[in-house]
């Protein structure tokens, strides 16, 4: 995929768009596991819009110019993201510490509004960052399998050896806990429990929450793009319609896991996700013993 | 299931963080013990022999040769591409240092702590960015320290 | 090795280990002045220099000085325990 | 003659590593705060066998900064342990500490036996305090610095415990060299970089560097002694 | 055994017996006892860099640790002052 | 071999023997922590309405002027040092900035005068103490193992570092405290004073990402 | 099929969304209703899984967005049939 | 133990008895003495190894140690006993 402007344009509205319609149709399944009807599946868009005409508001405990900032990082970070991950296949690491911005963005984001709940919702952000970054030991599992933490290389290494999933499942099975816990509704997502009314967005409204809502969808179509990639292999990502195909089954398979599973305590959350790290370092620590 | 809870809830308070972190690390070190450790023979800037310079050289245990202001000093170095003076810094001495030099052979330490010096040499040339660091590590805390005396109330 | 350094060791010696067994305070005080002593008089002999003898000299002065900040304190908080 | 420190390494790592652990252990069974501080102070030690093993100039020069980072740690951390205590106890007494004047003793209320100050302290501070003040300028760096903080701390300590106040002109004296600490720094900043940007006047960097570093360590360490005399 | 591994022995020996001393030794749930019996360890590292010619950091410890036990045993008296009132 | 874990090295600038690079890596990493200091530079803390106990009105708790002043300075001390971690090639000019953040850290909370901020200030303080031993105690070995700290030099050596990596790790999951050491880092975030406070997120985040890099490199 | 033209359908799909949601809440009152088709939801959706698969398959996606897109409750079963129209039409036209 | 010196000899045996000492006491002004028999110690060794501006300052500096500690330990030592007077009061108070 060369990369021109346009095409990076072009790969931008695709991410918004898919990634927008794959949360309504996340809604839209776990309300069917619920026994509701649902919305529409284009109802994550139809939010978005809603709020992008509608008046910016600031609370009057809210810290500026932090407050309008965290909503435009948010996007700029996912986007960057996209463009590094998808375009020009670049290295992991610069992912994680893109999903590491995000985690600064949910707690600025909760923080600097004064509002209880928020603070609240960035406090557990701070939480689940300390748990959900030791996941990405994963890369140093894929780095002892592949010698590259590019994902060209990866893509490269799999088109000759087959496709990561099977010979690292721990792995994958810890980044599919990553996917699982950016979801909505997830059992990790003790940022936005409904406890804490939404977590870190309480306070943005207007224009900043469809900033944030734009950036979430991004957020998920970039995640599932990786997960992808890394795991299941090239052939996948290299047509379009299959890797939204791809997506839409990944997305059924976490809107059924998110809709079967109780939200866990924050501390018990955690510590879960803490749990799996430490079987993927584990699985790091046999891999460098085995592999010299 | 219910006593993980308890376990995990009890990991959450910050009074027990320092000591389940220390005997984290105790454990990892008893690795360390188990291990065979050895010195790799090729370091930088190495040591001759300890203690095989007193009352050989004035500036024992610091000499490393050359002359002042002159020929500088033979010192192995990491890129010695990028330090174009490597080894004058170690060869200099202050007019106080050489005065003491001239006079006894017992006062190398202070001789060499005074500009000049293979420390010196190291501290502020070669890796002059540590000392940048630790001066700053200095200063933040003692910061610090006198904020938090001066507003106690 | 001259005859000197053996006494003067032999002294120290002697101190040293009645430091360590003596029960009183005070006692353990006074050797530890004497040691002292003997470990400034041991510098002078095995540095022989001038140098040696300055060391020596500061030596002395300063065990002296914290011999008696020692019997002070040993004073002050006697009926205190 | 073959160098001792080879066969000496593995040894001096065993006994650092077991100080090491016997410390941490204690740290991890010890409930009360202080005496977890203290016991990092063991900590410290270990840290400091361990870099000391390699034994070349290099790990000697790495041995300074850690040096620096156990006492710079220390310093910050007994502060917000007493600070943490202050707000704990129950009456404030709103009456402000001179630094050190904790050290002061109750000479009148009859618990100790007599109204008298130490000897040593009217006699000594003086003179120590000029001693090492003159010794760590010639010394200069960082070790100069400690030496000179020494003895600066020394004399404070000594003039609070005795109730007196410090002499006008040695807090004018003070005064300045506060003022110059943050000279000091720029200058030791722009000799480290003068060394890169200028190489051929090394000479004017090195004497900048290390004379900057002195009067700025020493200033600020000693100054924890005359805090709240100098403004 | 010449006197570079005397001296180094001496600070093996002084560490280890501080160490033991300062987690196990008597009475050390006194934090003033257990804090005279961390000055032990300290001495044994200072012996260590005099083993290594390390003389320049063996100064430095040496004026660095009057400086840290006057922090500590401010730290001990405060501690104990608020902790009374 | 080290740029298929950075991405391409555009340049580096060299200190006698410490070098900074700048790689696609780092370049990121260095203006994120720049541009949020410039942010926390800017901001104004939040006011925090709280409830009060056995009241019926709501308090609203303001930052003061002084405790700003000392916090803002701590938090842009720590957005540098951040920023200089991003750019280090050497292991331990890169310890040592982890332990600049580390007290910066304890600096920008320890203004706060509440008894569980405090609390949670001294135990991070003794982590980090603590964390002194591994951080430094491992580059220490790595010298004496290999006889180099430069990062550009150590994946050339083939000498298995695997015990020394594991305590390096170690020393930052205590100094950045990561789970399962995170608890008395997250009740620090308690405190008031958003902008501040998400700088020690920003910098231990930063950090964490920065030492896998590492530990990948060498 | 590249990226453009598929967002192209994706928009067109989300437009007939909308449509349909917009159609829905115009013709129907009542939030549920059971065994009750909307002939003209369902006769677009089998238009649009026949077109899906040929070269109009932008007008196919904007057609079988329709039923998908009707408010809670409507255009299920219209939506499935013309799901499971394109997909037997997709095998019919690559099983040789 | 061929050619070892008196004083390094001596320095040695105040090392450890010195260290032993510290440990083994409990009474903090006999382990202040202790300690001021292992600076003693330390010094002694310093000297043998003819680094004497390390002797001299090292001399210097034990004092003003020794002197922290003992102020240290006259003002812990008069605050725990005006708490332990307090403590005795309270019961007879709230008899």
């Amino acid at each position: 995929m060369d990369s021109s402007i346009i095409n990076v344009v072009n790969l931008t509205i695709h991410a918004f768009l898919v990634g927008s319609l794959l949360l309504g149709l996340h809604r839209k399944i776990i309300a069917r596991i619920q026994g509701r009807p649902g919305p529409p599946i284009i109802q994550y868009l139809l939010h978005t819009i809603k709020f992008y005409v509608k008046e910016i508001t600031f609370p009057i405990t809210a810290g500026n110019p932090l407050y309008i900032f965290v909503a435009l990082l948010d996007v700029s970070v996912w986007l960057t993201a996209l463009i590094i991950a998808i375009d020009l296949k670049s290295s992991l690491l610069i992912i994680i510490g893109i999903y590491v911005l995000q985690k600064i963005v949910e707690h600025g984001c909760g923080l600097s509004s004064g509002s209880p709940y928020g603070k609240i919702g960035g406090v557990r952000s701070v939480f689940s960052a300390a748990a959900e970054v030791p996941l990405f030991a994963v890369v140093a599992a894929i780095y002892l399998t592949t010698h590259s933490v590019l994902i060209s290389d990866i893509l490269n290494y799999q088109s000759i050896h087959g496709s990561l999933l099977f010979k690292m499942p721990i792995c994958a099975f810890a980044f599919f806990i990553l996917l699982v816990s950016k979801a909505p509704n997830s059992p990790f997502g003790i940022v936005k429990g409904k406890d804490i009314v939404s977590g870190y967005m309480t306070e943005h409204y207007g224009l900043l929450a469809s900033i944030i809502y734009i950036a979430e969808a991004i957020a998920y179509f970039a995640l599932l793009w990786i997960f992808i990639a890394v795991f299941i292999g090239p052939w996948v990502v290299s047509h379009p319609l299959i890797t939204l195909a791809v997506m839409v089954g990944l997305t059924v398979i976490l809107a059924f896991v998110n809709g079967l599973t109780p939200l866990l305590a924050p501390h018990h959350s955690v510590m879960l996700q803490m749990t799996i790290a430490g079987l993927v370092l584990c699985d790091v620590l046999y891999r460098l013993i085995m592999g010299g | 299931m219910k006593k993980l809870g308890k376990i995990w809830n009890y990991l959450s308070k910050p009074e027990v963080v320092p000591r389940i972190f220390s005997i984290f690390i105790a454990l990892i070190f008893v690795f360390g013990l188990l291990m065979p450790h050895y010195l790799n023979p090729d370091q930088l800037y190495p040591k001759p022999v300890p203690h095989s310079q007193t009352l050989k050289t004035p500036l024992a245990p610091y000499d490393r040769g050359g002359v002042p202001l002159k020929v500088p000093a033979k010192l192995k170095s990491q890129y010695p591409q990028y330090e174009p003076d490597l080894g004058m810094i170690t060869a200099y001495l202050t007019p106080v240092a050489n005065w003491i030099k001239d006079k006894t052979y017992y006062f190398g330490t202070t001789i060499v702590s005074t500009p000049g010096g293979i420390l010196d040499e190291i501290l502020y040339y070669t890796r002059g960015m540590d000392t940048v660091l630790e001066s700053s590590i200095l200063l933040i805390s003692f910061i610090i320290f006198s904020w938090m005396f001066f507003n106690k109330d | 090795m001259d005859i000197l350094e053996i006494v003067i060791g032999a002294v120290a010696l002697l101190m040293t280990l009645r430091i360590f067994l003596e029960r009183s305070r005070a006692r353990k005080l006074l050797y530890l002045c004497c040691l002292s002593f003997c470990i400034s008089a041991l510098i002078a002999l095995y540095v022989k220099s001038p140098m040696g003898g300055i060391t020596a000299i500061v030596y002395f002065i300063t065990s002296t000085l914290s011999s008696n900040a020692i019997a002070y304190t040993i004073e002050q908080t006697k009926h205190i325990e | 003659m073959e160098n001792i420190i080879y066969s000496l390494y593995h040894p001096t790592m065993i006994i650092g590593f077991s100080v090491g652990i016997l410390s941490l252990l204690a740290i991890g069974f010890q409930k009360d705060d202080l005496h977890a501080l203290i016991l990092a102070d063991v900590v410290e030690c270990a840290m400091l066998v361990i870099i000391a093993g390699v034994g070349t100039d290099l790990a000697e020069a790495l041995i300074l900064p850690g040096l620096v980072v156990s006492l710079a740690e220390l310093l910050a951390v007994s502060e917000v342990l007493i600070t943490r205590k202050h707000i704990q106890s129950k009456n404030h007494d709103s009456k402000k500490f001179k630094l050190f004047e904790e050290f002061k003793l109750p000479l009148h209320t009859g618990e100790l036996k007599y109204d008298i100050e130490m000897e040593v302290l009217k006699t000594s501070p003086k003179f120590f305090a000029i001693i090492l003040i003159v010794y760590g300028a010639i010394l200069s760096g960082f070790t100069g610095g400690a030496v000179i903080a020494t003895g600066l701390l020394f004399y404070a300590l000594s003039q609070r415990v005795l109730g007196l106040n410090i002499s006008d002109d040695v807090k004018t004296l003070w005064e300045g060299m506060a003022g110059l600490s943050g000279v000091a720094w720029a200058f030791w900043i722009f000799g480290f970089l003068g060394f890169f940007l200028f190489p051929k006047y090394w000479l004017v960097c090195l004497l900048m560097s290390g004379l900057g570093l002195v009067i700025k360590v020493g200033s600020k360490l000693g100054l924890v002694g005359y805090i709240g005399e100098v403004k | 055994m010449d006197l570079v591994q005397y001296i180094l022995y001496l600070g093996y020996a002084l560490l280890i017996i501080g160490t033991l001393g300062a987690i196990l030794g008597p009475k050390v749930e006194d934090p003033l006892i257990r804090f005279l019996n961390v000055e032990v360890p300290s001495i044994g590292v200072a012996l260590i860099f005099l083993t290594y010619d390390e003389d320049l950091a063996l100064m430095t410890f040496i004026a660095v640790n009057a400086i840290l036990s006057l922090i500590l045993i401010r730290a001990l008296i405060l501690k104990e002052k608020y902790e009374s009132e | 071999m080290i740029s298929s874990i950075i991405g391409q090295l555009f340049g580096i600038v060299p200190f006698g023997d410490i070098v900074f690079g700048f790689s696609e890596f780092s370049i990121i990493g260095f203006v994120v922590a720049l541009i949020f200091t410039i942010v926390v530079y800017l901001t104004k803390p939040e006011k925090q309405l709280e409830a009060q106990k056995f009241r019926v009105e709501d308090k609203l708790e303001v930052v003061s002027l002084e405790e700003l002043k000392i916090r803002r300075m701590m938090a842009i001390v720590c957005g540098i040092a951040t920023a200089g971690a991003m750019l280090t090639y050497d292991l331990f000019d890169y310890a040592l900035f982890l332990t600049l953040v580390g007290i910066a850290n304890i600096g920008i909370v320890s203004a706060v005068k509440k008894d569980w901020v405090l609390n949670a200030s001294y135990q991070y303080g003794l982590i980090a103490m603590i964390a002194t031993l591994p951080l430094f105690g491992s580059a220490g070995m790595i010298l004496a193992k290999t006889g180099t700290l430069s990062l550009f030099e150590l994946p050339k050596i083939p000498t298995s570092l695997l015990f020394e990596k594991i305590i390096f790790a170690a020393g930052m999951a205590g100094e950045t405290g990561i789970a399962p050491f995170y608890a008395s880092k997250a009740e620090m975030f308690r405190a008031p004073g958003s902008p501040y406070i998400l700088m020690i997120h920003l910098s231990s985040l930063l950090l964490i990402v920065r030492t896998v890099e590492i530990l990948l490199t060498i | 099929m590249d990226l453009f033209n598929l967002n192209l359908a994706i928009v067109l799909f989300i437009i007939g969304n909308f449509v349909g949601l917009e159609y829905s809440y115009r013709r129907y009152t009542t939030p549920y209703t059971e065994k009750k088709i909307d002939k003209i939801a369902l006769i677009l959706s089998v238009v649009g899984g026949l077109l899906i698969n040929t070269p109009l398959y932008v007008v196919g996606c904007f057609l079988i967005g329709f039923p998908l897109g009707m408010r809670p409750g409507y255009g299920r079963i219209e939506f499935v049939v013309g799901g499971i129209i394109a997909l037997l039409t997709y095998l019919l036209l690559n099983s040789y | 133990m061929k050619n070892l010196e008196v004083l390094p000899l001596i320095s040695g045996v105040c090392c450890i008895l010195g260290g032993l000492g510290v440990v083994l006491h409990t009474n903090p002004i006999n382990k202040i003495i202790m300690l001021a028999l292992l600076e003693i110690g330390m010094i002694g060794l310093i000297v043998s190894s003819y680094y004497l501006d390390i002797a001299i300052i090292s001399s210097i500096c034990e004092p003003i140690c020794t002197i922290i500690l003992l102020l240290g330990y006259m003002k812990y030592l008069t605050t725990i006993k005006k708490k332990k007077k307090f403590g005795r009061d309270l019961p007879v108070l709230s008899k």
